[in-house]
C-alpha cells in the first residue's frame, strides 16, 4: 500500500514515456551536459556535505552549548525553506551585492553565482540538513561504551571516530548519505535561483527537465527517466554495507 | 606521591558515591573485593579517566592524572590504563585480531611508529595460519600480539567478529585486548567470571607469567575471593562505597575486621573476653587459647573456616582447643561444603564434599571440632 | 515597492452572489482560472473589475508556471479558463483537443532591455552586450521573453555574455533588480512596473519583439458561459485601458 | 563553518525583511489561510508518513524478498525525481484522468487534486521517503538481542515494536519525522502541479511565497520568515527527547 | 515424548554445530555444563526459539515446539519458556520494575486479563514505597512481582534504569525478569557468574526455593560445577557441541567418562590394569585397591580430588592405598588449593588451603598420599 504510492507514479510516469526516440533525446547535448554537471554537482555537494556534516552532527549530538537548540533548529532551517526563497537568501549572502559575496568579489573578482561552485553550494545549502539530522539522531542513539573503551586503549578523538563511532552508525549515515545525494540531485528552486540556467555550466538534469517541459513536452520526460534512472542504478548498486548493513 | 598508583578520592554518580584511598606499587597487584553495588566498577571508571573524580586525586608514576583541588585532568587516551572491563565491550564490527591489535595501532598512529598504512593488509603475522584481511601491525609488534593471543588460546578465533564469540571467549579477548594495549597500569574488573574450569586454570596461570613480567601497578577485581588472594599482594575490601580494610591477603583472611570481609575470606568473627591467651566465649563454657597473647578485655577473635576439623569421635592426643558439637546446617559453595556448627559455638567450617561422605554428615549429626591456637587470631577491633 | 498585495480584496459579498442569478451562465458562482504566474501583476489589477462587472462570479485563479498548467489541463484538472502569456503551451493545448474554441489575444507585451539603477555595468548599446566579464540574463527558451530574446540576437547578429536563461522573467527582474546581472532582457510591463528599482536602455528595435497574451475556454468546463463572459470581460475597453496603463499594448 | 554556511543566509534574509510592516502582512487573509493549510498539511501528511512509513521501513529492514533491493531504490526517487516531475506523475496516476485517479473519478465522483487531500498526497509523496530511509537506517544498526529476549518472554511483534524497537530508535524516528516534517512544509513543486494554487484551498505558504514574490517582494520575504519563524518555533519547542534524547 | 522437555536435535550455525539430546522431567533441573565455546548457549538459543533446528526436535509438555521434520516452529514468544541469557539482555529504557514485569505486561496484553490501560501509572504495589513511574499492572500481579523482587533484594532498585546498575545487579534482574514471566521452562545461562558470594548465597538459597514450587523443567548452566552440581538433578557435559556424558552429579563426580567431565568435577582418571579389584598402574610399582572387583583389564579407574588425604609423615594404622610421593605444583583455585602429585602416580589432591599452611607444602616436599578404597571407582569405558 505505501509502496504503491510510490510505484504508481513512476509507472504512470514510465508510460507516458516516449521510448521510440528515448535514444535520440539522450544523445542531445542537453541531456548529455546536464547528467554531467548533475553528476558532478551532486556528488561533489555529497562529499562537501559528509565533510562538514558529520562533523556538525557530531557537535550537536555530543557537546553541550548554550544555544546548541536554537542551532539545531537552524539546521532544519534550509529544509522548509522554499527553495526559491533558499536561493534568494543565498543570493543576498554570497552573491555579487551579497553581505559576504560583495565584499569578496569585490576583493578577488570571485563570483560564486553562474558557476558550478554555485551549483554545488546550493546543493549543499538545500541537502546538508539531511545528513545532519539523519547522523545526529544516530549518535544519539548509540552505546557509548566501546567509545570508552577505545578510549582507554589510546586512541585519540578522531581516531576514535574513524574506527569506532562511525562503523557502528554506518547504515545511518548511508541512509544520511543517500538523503543528501538524492535531495542534491533533485535540486531544482535552490540552484536556478542561486546559480542560474545556462546550458553547459550550469543547467543540472532538473533545470533541463523545467526547461524543456516549456517546449517540448515528451523530451521533458525522457530526462526525467533519466534521472530516475541514474538514482535507481546508482542506489541498486550501492553496496549493502554501504546503505544499511552492520 | 608513589611510583606505582596512588589514589585518594571520591567520585560521585547520581545516587552513588564512591571514597577510597589505596596505593599499589609497581608490579604489584591490588586486589579489590567487595560486595555487587559496592562501587568496585565505579573506581575503574574513575582510575581509567571515564569519570572525574569530585574530591582528592589519583596519580601514577609520579604524576597527576586527575585531581579535584587543581582542576587537573588528564584524558583516558593518555593515561595508558589498560582496562579489561566487566562487560567485554570489544568493537563488534572488528574482528578479534583487530580489537586485540586496536591498543597498538590507536597509539602508533599518533606516534607514527613502526606501523603501515591500510592498503597493506595482506601481510600476517608469522606463525598465523588464519587470514587476517584487516591487519594494519606488522613485523614484530604483529608477531608480539600473535603470540599474546596464542598464549592465552585466541589464535583459532582470531578472524571471528565478537558477534560469534561465546560468552567466555569474548571476555577472554577482553583480557588480552587490555594486556596488548602496553599499558602502565592494568585494570581487570571480574575478568575471570565467565570462563570454565580449563581455561580459567591456565588463563590465570597465563595471566601470573605476563604480570611478572610487567612493571606497572595492577588492579584486579573479583568477586570471587580465591582469584583475588591468589594473584594480589594487597586486598582493599570495598563495602558501600568506602574501603573497610586493606592488608595482605593473609591479614585478611586471618583478621577480617569487617562481617563481610570475614563472609568474603570464609573466616568466622567471634566476640570474647581475652585475657592472656585465653577466650571465654560469654555465655558459654568453652574456652579457647589463642597464641596472641597480648590482647585483653573485649576483642574480636577470628578463625579460618578451613581451619577448623571436625571428627565423628574425640580425636586421639586431641589438642586442647577441642570440643562436642552438633551439625545446624550443609552448604556446598563452589567446591567445598560449608558446615554450620551449632552449640556452644556457631562457627561455619569448610569441608571437602568428601569429607561428609567420610563423616556421614547431616545436619543434627553430633561431631567434635578443633582448632588449632595458631590458627585462633585476635582482629584489631571490635566492629562487628 | 509596492504595497503588500490584497489577493482577495475584493471578494464577491454574500449579496453579490444573491445577484449571481441573474446573470445568464453563472449557476454555480464559481469560476477557475488557471492562469500562468507572470500574470500575477495583471491578475491584481483586474480583479476588482471582474468582480464589479461580473456580480456573482467567484473567481479562483490558479497561479503556475505555463507548463505546470498544461499538465494539469491534460491531466482534467477542473478548469474553466487558461490565461497564459506563452501562446505556444496554449497551441500544445489546442492541438491536443483541450480548449474550446480559438484563444482570444488580448494583450501584446515587448522586450526591453533593463539594467540595475545607477547602470552599474554601462550599458548603452547592443555592443556593450557582448563585453566580456558582463553579467546578462535572459529567460530560457522555453518561456516566450527568452524566445523573443534569442530571435532578437539573431536578427541583430549579437552574441551577449550571457550567464544565465532563467526559467521564469520574475526571477530575471529580481536579480537585475537585486544587482546579481548587469543586464536583462524582460518584458515592457516588468520594465515599467518596477521603475524605480531598474533603468531601461533603450535598443534598436526592440519593441518590435512582442509575444501575445492569450485566453481560452477550456473544454472540459463546467461553467462555458461565465468563461466565456470572463474572456470577454478582457477585451472589455475598462479592463483595456487598465492594461495599457501597465504598458502592455492591444493587439 | 558549517553552520555560518546555515546562518549567514538566513541572517541576510532576515536584514532584507520588511520589519515595519510584517504585522500587516501576517495578518492578511492570504498569509493566514496559506499558514493554516500548511499546517494542517503538513501535520496530516506527517502522520499519514509515519503510520506508512515506519512499516515500510521495517519491512525494508528486516524481511527478505526478492526485489527488496529495488524497492529500496523505488522508495527515494521521489527525493530525486524534480518536483514539477513528480507534481506530473502523481497526476498521471491519481488526476482526474489518471491511471487509479480516472476509474476513481468515474465510479465515485472523488477527485484529489485542487483540494487539501490532493496537497497532503502531494506532501506525502515527497516526504514519505526522509522517514523511511532514517527509520531504515537505525533499524538496520539496531542490536537486535534485547527484541529476542522480549520475544522470549512472550511479547507480540507489534508489542516489541512500540516498547523495545521504536524507544530504541526513538532519536532516529524522530529525525525522520523532522525531516519528513519539514520537507512537507516546504514542499512547493509536487503540490503545485498537483494540487495546484488556489487561494484558501490549497495554497500552502511556499505557493503563497511563490504567487506573492512576482508582484510584491517584501511580502514574499516576510511569509518566508513566517514559514521560518513557525519551524524554528516547533523545532526548538519540541522536547529534546522527541527528537534524540535515551 | 515425555510431559516435561524432551529435546533432540541438532542446530547449525555458521562454524559451529551442536548435536544434543536430553530429557528434563516436569520439576526437575537439568545441569548443563560444558567449556566455553562449547555450545551451551546455542543449545539456550534452539530451546528458547531464536534458532531453529535442523535435524530432530524439541517438545515441551507433550508439543511440539520444533521439528525440522515436519517444519513445525513455535514462535519464541509461543513458548513460555523463560530465559535468563548470559549476558543480562535488559531492555535499557525501561525501569528495573518495568523490565522485570515486561513478560506478565506483554502477555496479559494478547489474553486481556488483569491490568489496567497505560493511564492509571500512579498505583503502587502495596508495600512499595519507591516511585514506581510507569507502572501499569495492578493488585496481585504487581503484588506478586513486587514480592519476588523483595525475595531476591531488588526491591530498592525497582526505579533505576539498567544503565545504573552495577554487573552483579543488572544479572539479578535478568534473573528474576526470566523469573517472573510465569514460564512454563525455565532456562537458566550462568546466572550467578557476576554475582559476590553473599548474593550469590542468598540468590541460590531464594532461586531452590522458587525451583522447589516450579512445576516445569529448568535447565541450568553454569561453567561453576558446585553451582550445577547442587542444584542440579541431573548433569549433562557438553563438549565441542556433543553430549559426551549424562547422570547424576554424583554419577559424573564418580565417573566422569571424559577428560574435561573429570576436571569439571575436580576428579583424577588413571588408565590402570585391573584384575579382582586390585589396580596396577603401568610402569610404576604402585598399586591401588578399589572396591569395584568386577572391572578387569585395561580400564580408567577415576579418583575425586577431594578424596586424596595428605600426610607429612607416613599415616599410622595406614590404610592399604598409602604412597610417598612428591609435591609437584601448587595452585589456589578458588577456595581450594590444588595440589600435584608427581611418581610414582601423578594426581591432583584438593585440600583447604590451611592443610598447605599447616603441612608446610610448597614444590618438592615429600608427602604421603593415601585413599580409600571406596573412593577409587571404576569409569564405564576409556576415552581419554
Ligand atoms: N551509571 C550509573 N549511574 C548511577 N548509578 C550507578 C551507575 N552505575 C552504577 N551505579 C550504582 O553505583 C553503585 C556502584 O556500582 P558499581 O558498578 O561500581 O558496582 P560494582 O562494585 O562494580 O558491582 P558489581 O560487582 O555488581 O559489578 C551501584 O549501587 C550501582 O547501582
Ligand atoms: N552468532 C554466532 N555465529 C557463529 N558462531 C557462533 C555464534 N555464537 C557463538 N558461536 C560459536 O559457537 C560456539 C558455541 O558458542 P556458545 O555461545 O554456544 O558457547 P557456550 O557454551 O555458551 O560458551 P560460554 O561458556 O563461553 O558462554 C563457539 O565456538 C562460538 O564461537
Ligand atoms: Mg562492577
Ligand atoms: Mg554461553
Amino acid at each position: 500500500m505505501a509502496v504503491s504510492l510510490f510505484v504508481l507514479p513512476l509507472i504512470a510516469l514510465a508510460s507516458n514515456a516516449p521510448w521510440s526516440s528515448l535514444g535520440q533525446i539522450y544523445t542531445s547535448p542537453v541531456a548529455l551536459d546536464a547528467l554531467r554537471i548533475s553528476a558532478i554537482a551532486s556528488i561533489t555537494a555529497t562529499l562537501i556535505c559528509v565533510v562538514l556534516g558529520v562533523p556538525l552532527a557530531f557537535v550537536l549530538a555530543r557537546t553541550d552549548f548554550p544555544g546548541r537548540r536554537i542551532v539545531r533548529a537552524l539546521v532544519v532551517l534550509p529544509m522548509v525553506l522554499p527553495p526559491v526563497v533558499g536561493g534568494t537568501a543565498l543570493l543576498l549572502a554570497f552573491g555579487r551585492r551579497g553581505m559576504v559575496g560583495g565584499p569578496l568579489y569585490d576583493a578577488t573578482g570571485l563570483l560564486l553565482p553562474y558557476s558550478m561552485w554555485g551549483v554545488v553550494l546550493a546543493n549543499v545549502f538545500v541537502a546538508m540538513p539531511f545528513l545532519v539530522v539523519t547522523v545526529y539522531g544516530a549518535l544519539r542513539a548509540l552505546d557509548r561504551r566501546p567509545e570508552a573503551a577505545a578510549a582507554t586503549l589510546g586512541a585519540s578523538e578522531a581516531y576514535i571516530l574513524r574506527r569506532i563511532t562511525l562503523p557502528a552508525i554506518a547504515p545511518s549515515v548511508g541512509a544520511g548519505v543517500v538523503l543528501c545525494w538524492a535531495r542534491a540531485l533533485g535540486e531544482f528552486g535552490a540552484t536556478v535561483t542561486f546559480a542560474g540556467n545556462l546550458e553547459g555550466r550550469t543547467q543540472t538534469l532538473p533545470l533541463a527537465v523545467f526547461v524543456t517541459l516549456g517546449s517540448d513536452r515528451d523530451g521533458a520526460v525522457a530526462i526525467s527517466l533519466m534521472l530516475v534512472a541514474v538514482s535507481v542504478t546508482v542506489l541498486i548498486a550501492l553496496r549493502e554495507r554501504w546503505w544499511g548493513q552492520l | 606521591m608513589t611510583a606505582g598508583l596512588s589514589a585518594d578520592f571520591m567520585v560521585v554518580r547520581s545516587l552513588f558515591s564512591v571514597t577510597a584511598g589505596f596505593e599499589v606499587a609497581p608490579g604489584s597487584v591490588l586486589g579489590l573485593v567487595g560486595s555487587n553495588g559496592s562501587g568496585k566498577s565505579t573506581i575503574v571508571e574513575a582510575i581509567a579517566g571515564l569519570l572525574p573524580v569530585s574530591k582528592g586525586s589519583i596519580g601514577l608514576e609520579g604524576a597527576l592524572l586527575d585531581d579535584a583541588a587543581t582542576a587537573t585532568f588528564v584524558d583516558a587516551r593518555h593515561r595508558h590504563v589498560g582496562v579489561a572491563f566487566q562487560e567485554p565491550r570489544l568493537f563488534p564490527h572488528m574482528s578479534v585480531w583487530e580489537n586485540v591489535a586496536f591498543g597498538i595501532d590507536a597509539r602508533s598512529r599518533r606516534s607514527q611508529s613502526p606501523w603501515r598504512p591500510r592498503r597493506s593488509q595482506q601481510v600476517q603475522p608469522s606463525g598465523s595460519t588464519v587470514d587476517l584481511r584487516s591487519m594494519r601491525l606488522r613485523g614484530q609488534a604483529a608477531d608480539h600480539i600473535w603470540s599474546l593471543m596464542e598464549a592465552f588460546g585466541l589464535s583459532e578465533l582470531a578472524a571471528r567478529r565478537p558477534t560469534s564469540l561465546s560468552g567466555g571467549q569474548a571476555q577472554l579477548v577482553s583480557l588480552v585486548r587490555a594486556l596488548a594495549s602496553e599499558p602502565r597500569l592494568l585494570i581487570l574488573d571480574e575478568p575471570f567470571s565467565a570462563m570454565d574450569v580449563d581455561v580459567r586454570f591456565n588463563v590465570r596461570n597465563q595471566l601470573s607469567d605476563w604480570l611478572s613480567s610487567f612493571s606497572g601497578p595492577t588492579v584486579l577485581i573479583s568477586h570471587d575471593a580465591g582469584d583475588a588472594f591468589v594473584l594480589a599482594d594487597q586486598i582493599a575490601v570495598l563495602e558501600a562505597g568506602a574501603i573497610t580494610q586493606s592488608g595482605t591477603p593473609d591479614d585478611i583472611r586471618r583478621r577480617p575486621t569487617t562481617r563481610f570481609a570475614a563472609s568474603l575470606a570464609g573466616t568466622n568473627r567471634v566476640t570474647v573476653d581475652a585475657n592472656a591467651g585465653v577466650l571465654s566465649i560469654p555465655g558459654s563454657p568453652l574456652t579457647l587459647l589463642t597464641w596472641d597473647h597480648t590482647a585483653a578485655g573485649q576483642v574480636v577473635a577470628t578463625i579460618p573456616a578451613e581451619a577448623i576439623a571436625l571428627y565423628t569421635s574425640q580425636p586421639a592426643g586431641s589438642p586442647r582447643n577441642t570440643w562436642s558439637t552438633t551439625v545446624e546446617s550443609i552448604q556446598q559453595m563452589g567446591s567445598v561444603v560449608r558446615v554450620g556448627l551449632g552449640v556452644p559455638l556457631a562457627l561455619a567450617v569448610d569441608v571437602t564434599p568428601s569429607s561428609v561422605t567420610e563423616l556421614g554428615l547431616v545436619p543434627g549429626s553430633a561431631v567434635w571440632a578443633s582448632v588449632k591456637a595458631t590458627e585462633v587470631n585476635i582482629a584489631d577491633g571490635v566492629n562487628m | 515597492s509596492e504595497p503588500a498585495r490584497q489577493g482577495s480584496d475584493p471578494t464577491p459579498s454574500a449579496s453579490d452572489r444573491g445577484d449571481a442569478a441573474t446573470v445568464p451562465g453563472l449557476r454555480s458562482g464559481r469560476l477557475d482560472v488557471f492562469a500562468a504566474a507572470s500574470l500575477t501583476d495583471v491578475f491584481t489589477t483586474i480583479e476588482p473589475m471582474v468582480a464589479r462587472r461580473l456580480p456573482g462570479v467567484d473567481l479562483d485563479v490558479n497561479f503556475a508556471g505555463s507548463s505546470t498548467l498544461r499538465e494539469q489541463i491534460i491531466a482534467g484538472a477542473p478548469a474553466d479558463v487558461i490565461v497564459s502569456a506563452n501562446r505556444q503551451i496554449v497551441d500544445d493545448l489546442v492541438d491536443g483537443g483541450a480548449i474550446d474554441g480559438a484563444p482570444t489575444v488580448f494583450a501584446v507585451n515587448s522586450l526591453t532591455l533593463v539594467v540595475p539603477s545607477g547602470n552599474p555595468g554601462e550599458i548603452s548599446s547592443l555592443d556593450d552586450l557582448e563585453r566580456s566579464g558582463l553579467l546578462v540574463g535572459v529567460c530560457a527558451a522555453a518561456v516566450p521573453c527568452g524566445v523573443l530574446a534569442q530571435e532578437y540576437f539573431a536578427a541583430r547578429g549579437v552574441t551577449p555574455s550571457i550567464v544565465t536563461e532563467e526559467p521564469d522573467v520574475r526571477t530575471l527582474l529580481a536579480k537585475v533588480i537585486s544587482g546579481e546581472l548587469d543586464a536583462g532582457f524582460v518584458y515592457r510591463t516588468d520594465a515599467l512596473a518596477k521603475s524605480e528599482a531598474v533603468e531601461v536602455v533603450e535598443l534598436p528595435e526592440i519593441a518590435e519583439m512582442t509575444t501575445e497574451y492569450v485566453a481560452a475556454r477550456v473544454a472540459q468546463s463546467t461553467h462555458p458561459d461565465a468563461g466565456q463572459g470572463f474572456i470577454e470581460l478582457l477585451k472589455d475597453p475598462q479592463v483595456q485601458a487598465i492594461l495599457l496603463d501597465q504598458g502592455f499594448v492591444l493587439p
